[in-house]
């Protein structure tokens, strides 16, 4: 038996759906958040695959590529609280279902 | 019969184990087999050193404490008293275990366990000896920080999971504690990565055997950082404030007790022996001592070293009073962060410098001690003194004496610190 | 040596300023009326003489009448002295409080009412202090658990001529 | 940065490491600060002024050593010099100077458990009160030499003291007088120049001399906010007058000063001692008392029963924690008619609240500490 | 990767992961989410170790586990009085289709593809490879990254800050 990356990326393609699925359906804002942080993660998990197994001039790009991701997702996470903490200032409430100032 | 040609070479036990995977391949086990052994044989001792290590090492410090407040500390279990450590356990084994009721049953239990793991895989990448390390990772001292962040997670959900207001104090302040402090013991490590030019933890202690100088005598601002870091991180006095006892009665452990209570202490002594084998690997040499290693084992002075580092920190305990935690925040933000920013500068053009001009260590490595030892102490008691310390209006001021029966002594408003 | 100021004294201070406020003056004390209690207070604090300082205030139950006790001090002409004010009421003795003018009675006033049973008016926070809520009666009166073998005083001692209580209870106060 | 929050009850006490007792304090706070304190007191209620109308003049002394229970010889005293100034009892010289000998023991030994314990509020794991205590044992000693008992001492009579001195007491004393104020500097220079101890104390609780009049603070509290006012000068008792001695002052107000100043006054007992040492005079220990007071029971120079004339006496000492008081209302009986304590633990606490709202829960210890308060006290 | 220990490792850290990540999406309360999620990313960094890259495995364990899981629960602690249960909203039947047929579509793209698979061995050292990377061919991206950290930063700061009271914000 061997590991191939089909099945990291099937690994990944679970990973992000289930993120996915805790971003839509979610009513809490930091569950919201979580879920992006699960599809952070499974985009990561592929690249960093592909960056071992798939032929490549310099592999160790897609390393470099997830450094800048985990860069970004921190930032994310930082502003995302940011706007969590806001929500419930203005709105006494975290659930993403009762901010709808912008929708009409 | 490779394993009785090297067995007896004790000077360092990855030779034996070396020794034990070769014998195994040629009894002719599958590849994994000895991996795996090998493995097996490095947890199960350094698990058994850690037990032995902490059940000594209790003794010594209630002793050590106990001479420090002139009293004889434990001396009726075994003789003088060095079984109570042993008794302790007994004791906290047999203990009931009680889960009141109104805990958050699975992170209940599970934090103590939590906690527990990462102390225990820090020692992966601690180098006990020259071959003796259980997984050189390539990214050893980040590995290091990295799982010392985990504990935190374990904190919150003990403070969590207990449903009492104390735990929970204590929880949210190791989280705020260990955030502040995570960055200072990245940036003191990053001036030794800089200089050494790499992360793994065998190289650190190879590049101070290579130019004969202990790190500490390089940079000795990142070894204080460092180690008023491991304080906060491991959590013991003076920085214990997240169990803070004349506060928080045991702060975010308030609620365990028995075995789950045993857990933590025993986590808390094994960061501890983590954070000092860090230590000794990037500013005291590791397992190298001038030269003596090619004749004592070079565990045996690592260990030495360990426990001299340790001593530090029973020291610290005996005689430091606790800051308050927006003052112990204020120190990391305010003034270790700064003091490392700059110690990572002058170490950065220090080692371009060398780099670049190809100069030899032994003519630029003096100079640069030299340097560094003046610019920390500079430094330090330059910044305190913009942060308003050690200045005549903050310093401690004895009670005035008077005959004058009646009358008022005040200055009024304006105190620092207040 | 802190000068001991005669009740007649303090008494003379305060008819200067409330006329009829004084009941009786003694050696050890002045007695002043219940009503112009603040006023005399506020007198003594900020008057000539300068009383800042409450040393102590407590209540004595002399079974005909109820007396509170302060005893104060000036810091600044190291002088002390005392006074007294007083109820016949048994049931639910009422007196001004004086936290307004000593912020130091405080305590003592929820220690008097705790256990002596002594309402203090204008006092903020006017609980049981050593006793829990809802103990049944005072128990520094004389006449606390007013039955045999319980006897308050001197009675406990053979031969001592007590002091008779009449048959008042006060648990159920 | 403003969050709503909610706010949450906690309890220090009646079970915390840090309450001196069974004290509990109910802090309202808002993440690590209070916004609302409130003590509740009362678990170590034992209703001694109720029990002491049941019991003679005499028998009430050893209560004295149970309220304040770290400086029992100070409330022997207080007591007995309100039942002599009932009685217009004058003490004899040598009586004189034990009782101060022995009350400036005592403040050097509670002023050790205070300063001890309030470095022990401020995280010192426990290394100043051991060695505190190691000094307070000495102490101790002493007074078992004295009178046979530690804690409790019940030394002080009406009239005298209870025993003299054994002759191996002075030369003991003496070479404890050449080993503590050495000592005493140690102490202060390792704790009072302490950046953290200066750090977690400085500015916490400050009260305003003003304030401290106001909330009749005395003692430590009430020196340490600039207040020159000692018992012990303006109002002698005992030898005091006969012996020359500093009164400590803070400046600033706050808990780092009423530790500073029970650190100088530890200084300033040791110089009282020494000159108690070198002036005690020979003589009777006990006052003779007229027949008409001490009957039916009991011999004139030691009674056991006493019989008070009518009338009332308040009489005070400077106690280590402050101005401890005794007002004693005799009806002419063998028993006091009312006794009350003016207890200095007390009524430091009145301003508690005003000490510890707005601090942080870790500042709450540090005030209780610099308040030190024995529970004994404050509840009786 | 034949390598019997990394299969095993593989499966198992497989399982933990999405387990945890199923779970994140199956318990009620957030704090134990906030668990699982953690248990989810030490999952993912071990997934990065049996492919040889180390580094970003630690940064992940670093980042990930210390610290995003930290700010989440700071999110959860600053928000009291809000529900701190984990409760779906009413679109939860169609983001159960839409992330089904999402992972459907990926898995099937994924195996179905013909991927390019060199047979090289992993990655001696990363660390170095990554941070010479970053400064010579990446420098610009690097560049663009940490200003966007800052920006970040005082944007979270600026979010936050209360404009009623701007001097209370002092202290």
């Amino acid at each position: 038996m061997s590991v191939d990356l089909e099945h990291y990326l099937m690994v990944g393609a679970i990973l992000f759906a289930i993120g996915l699925y805790l971003a839509l359906a979610k009513r809490n804002f930091v569950g919201v958040l979580m879920g992006i942080e699960l599809m952070f993660n499974a985009a990561n998990l592929t690249l960093i695959a592909f960056s071992r197994f798939v032929e490549s001039e310099s592999p160790i790009d897609g390393h470099v590529f997830v450094v800048f991701v985990v860069t970004v997702a921190a930032a994310e996470a930082a502003v995302a609280l940011a706007i969590a903490v806001l929500l419930y200032r203005v709105r006494d409430t975290v659930d993403v279902d009762k901010a709808n100032l912008l929708k009409w | 019969m490779p394993i009785l040609a090297k067995w007896y070479d004790f000077r360092d036990l990855g030779n034996a184990i070396g020794a034990l995977q070769d014998q195994i391949l040629d009894w002719g086990a599958p590849d994994w087999v000895p991996y795996v052994v090998s493995g097996i044989i490095g947890v199960v001792g350094i698990l058994l050193w850690l037990l032995v290590s902490q059940i000594i090492f209790i003794w010594i410090e209630r002793r050590v404490i106990g001479l420090m407040h002139n009293r004889i500390g434990p001396n009726r279990v075994g003789p003088m008293g060095l079984l109570q450590g042993v008794a302790d356990a007994i004791k906290l084994l047999l203990k009931e275990a009680i889960t009141p009721r109104a805990t958050d049953t699975i992170l209940f239990w599970a934090a103590p366990i939590a906690i527990f793991i990462p102390a225990m895989v820090v020692f992966a990448v601690i180098p006990f000896g020259e071959g003796m390390v259980l997984s050189d990772l390539d990214v050893g001292v980040l590995f290091f920080v990295a799982i010392g962040s985990i504990n935190t997670i374990a904190v919150f959900a003990a403070g969590w999971s207990s449903n009492n207001k104390f735990a929970l104090i204590g929880a949210m302040r190791q989280i705020a504690m260990l955030i502040s402090y995570e960055l200072v013991q990245v940036f003191a490590i990053l001036g030794v990565v800089i200089m050494v030019g790499s992360m793994r933890m065998v190289d650190f202690v190879e590049w101070q055997s290579g130019n004969d100088v202990w790190m500490f005598a390089i940079q000795p601002l990142a070894l204080v950082a460092f180690i008023i870091a491991g304080l906060v991180e491991v959590n013991r006095s003076p920085a214990d404030i997240s169990e803070a006892e004349s506060e928080l009665i045991a702060g975010f452990h308030t609620e365990y007790s028995g075995i789950k209570f045993g857990f933590f202490y025993a986590a808390e002594y094994f960061a501890t022996f983590a954070l000092c084998g860090v230590i000794v690997t990037l500013f005291m040499g590791g397992w190298t001592l001038w030269g003596l290693e090619e004749w004592v084992p070079g565990f045996l002075i690592f260990l030495t070293k360990l426990y001299a580092v340790f001593f530090i920190f029973i020291w610290a305990r005996g005689t430091l009073p606790r800051l308050r935690i927006d003052q112990l925040m204020a120190f990391s933000w305010k003034f270790l962060l700064e003091l490392m920013f700059v110690n990572i500068l002058v170490v950065g053009l220090e080692t371009l410098i060398w780099r670049e001009g190809g100069y030899d260590a032994a003519t630029v490595l003096p100079i640069f001690a030299a340097i560094n030892w003046v610019l920390a102490i500079g430094l330090a008691i330059f910044w305190a003194r913009m942060l308003g310390h050690g200045t005549a209006s903050s310093a401690g001021k004895r009670a005035t004496l008077t005959q004058e029966l009646g009358a008022i002594y005040y200055e009024g408003a304006g105190t620092p610190g207040a | 040596m802190t000068r001991l100021l005669a009740g007649q004294d303090i008494a003379h201070q305060i008819e200067q300023k409330y006329p009829e406020a004084v009941v009786d003056a003694q050696p050890e004390f002045a007695m002043v009326k219940a009503d112009k209690l603040i006023d005399v207070c506020t007198f003594l604090r900020d008057g000539d003489l300068d009383f800042k300082f409450l040393n102590s205030l407590t209540a004595v139950d002399r079974l005909d009448a109820f007396e509170i006790v302060y005893h104060m001090t000036s810091i600044s002409l190291n002088q002390m002295g005392s006074i007294k004010i007083s109820t016949s009421e048994r049931e639910k003795p009422v007196f001004p409080s004086v936290t307004s003018v000593w912020p130091g009675a405080h305590l003592q006033e929820r220690e008097a009412y705790d256990l002596m049973g002594i309402v203090f008016e204008g006092h903020p926070d006017l609980r049981r202090i050593f006793l829990w809520e809802g103990f049944a009666g005072w128990p520094l009166r004389k006449d606390y658990l007013n039955m045999p073998g319980h006897m308050a005083g001197l009675e406990r001692f053979p031969g001592e001529p007590g002091k008779k209580l009449e048959g008042r209870g006060n648990v159920d106060a | 940065m403003t969050l709503k929050s909610e706010p949450y009850v906690i309890n220090v006490g009646p079970q915390h490491p840090s309450t001196h007792g069974v004290f509990r304090l109910r802090l309202t706070m808002d993440g690590e600060k209070i916004i609302d304190a409130e003590m509740i007191i009362g678990y170590l209620h034992r209703s001694m002024e109720k029990l002491a109308e049941e019991r003679t003049y005499t028998q009430n002394i050893p209560f004295t050593d149970r309220t304040d229970y770290l400086a029992a010889m100070t409330g022997n005293l207080a007591y007995v010099m309100a039942v002599e100034k009932m009685m217009e009892i004058d003490v004899p010289e040598r009586a004189d100077w034990l009782r101060t000998i022995m009350a400036e023991l005592q403040r050097f030994a509670s002023h050790c458990m205070a300063v001890g314990t309030f470095a022990n509020d401020c995280g010192t794991w426990q290394t100043p009160v051991m060695h505190m205590i190691r000094d307070r044992e000495k102490i101790l000693d002493l007074f078992e030499m004295a009178c046979g008992a530690r804690l409790t001492t019940n030394y002080m009579r009406i009239g005298g003291v209870s025993r003299d001195i054994p002759p191996e007491f002075l030369p003991a004393l003496a070479v404890l007088l050449k080993d503590l104020p050495k000592r005493v500097k140690e102490y202060e220079d390792l704790l009072l120049n302490n950046e953290i101890i200066i750090a977690r104390s400085r500015g916490i609780a400050k009260l305003t001399p003003e304030e401290a009049i106001a909330y009749s603070l005395s003692g430590p509290m009430l020196r340490g906010s600039g207040v020159a006012w000692d018992l012990r000068k303006a109002d002698p008792y005992a030898a005091y007058d006969k012996v020359e001695f500093d009164i400590a002052v803070g400046t600033n107000g706050d808990a780092y000063d009423r530790f500073a100043v029970r650190m100088a006054e530890m200084l300033q007992s040791l110089r009282i001692l020494e000159q108690c040492a070198d002036m005690i005079t020979e003589g009777p220990i006990h006052a003779r008392m007229s027949t008409s007071t001490v009957q039916p029971v009991g011999d004139p120079v030691a009674p056991l029963v006493i019989r008070p004339p009518e009338g009332e006496a308040y009489a005070r000492i400077e106690s280590p924690r402050g101005e401890l008081g005794f007002y004693i209302v005799s009806d002419g009986g063998i028993a006091p008619y009312r006794f009350h304590i003016r207890a200095p633990s007390f009524i430091n606490l009145t301003p508690l609240k005003k000490m510890t709202v707005g601090a942080t829960i870790a500042d709450a210890v540090v005030v209780l500490g610099s308040v030190d308060i024995v529970v004994g006290e404050v509840d009786r | 990767m034949e390598d019997t220990g990394t299969v095993v490792a593989f499966w198992a850290l497989a399982i933990i992961t999405i387990g945890s990540a199923f779970m994140v999406a199956a318990v009620r309360n957030l704090i134990h989410a906030v668990v699982f999620l953690v248990l989810s990313f030490l999952g993912v960094a071990g997934l990065y170790i049996t492919l040889s890259a180390d580094f970003v495995g630690v940064v992940q364990i670093l980042i990930y586990s210390g610290a995003i899981a930290i700010l989440v629960i700071f999110a959860i602690v600053l928000t009291p009085q809000a529900g701190r249960d984990n409760a779906e909203t009413s679109m939860r039947l169609p983001a159960v289709v839409l992330s089904g047929l999402v992972a459907t579509m990926l898995g099937y793209a994924s195996i179905d593809t013909n991927w390019s698979i060199s047979d090289r061995p992993g990655f001696e050292e990363t660390a170095s490879a990554i941070g010479v990377a970053l400064l010579d061919k990446y420098i610009l991206p690097f560049e663009i990254a940490a200003a966007l950290m800052l920006v970040a930063m005082l944007g979270a700061i600026i979010i936050v800050r209360d404009e009623g009271t701007e001097g209370a914000a002092e202290d």
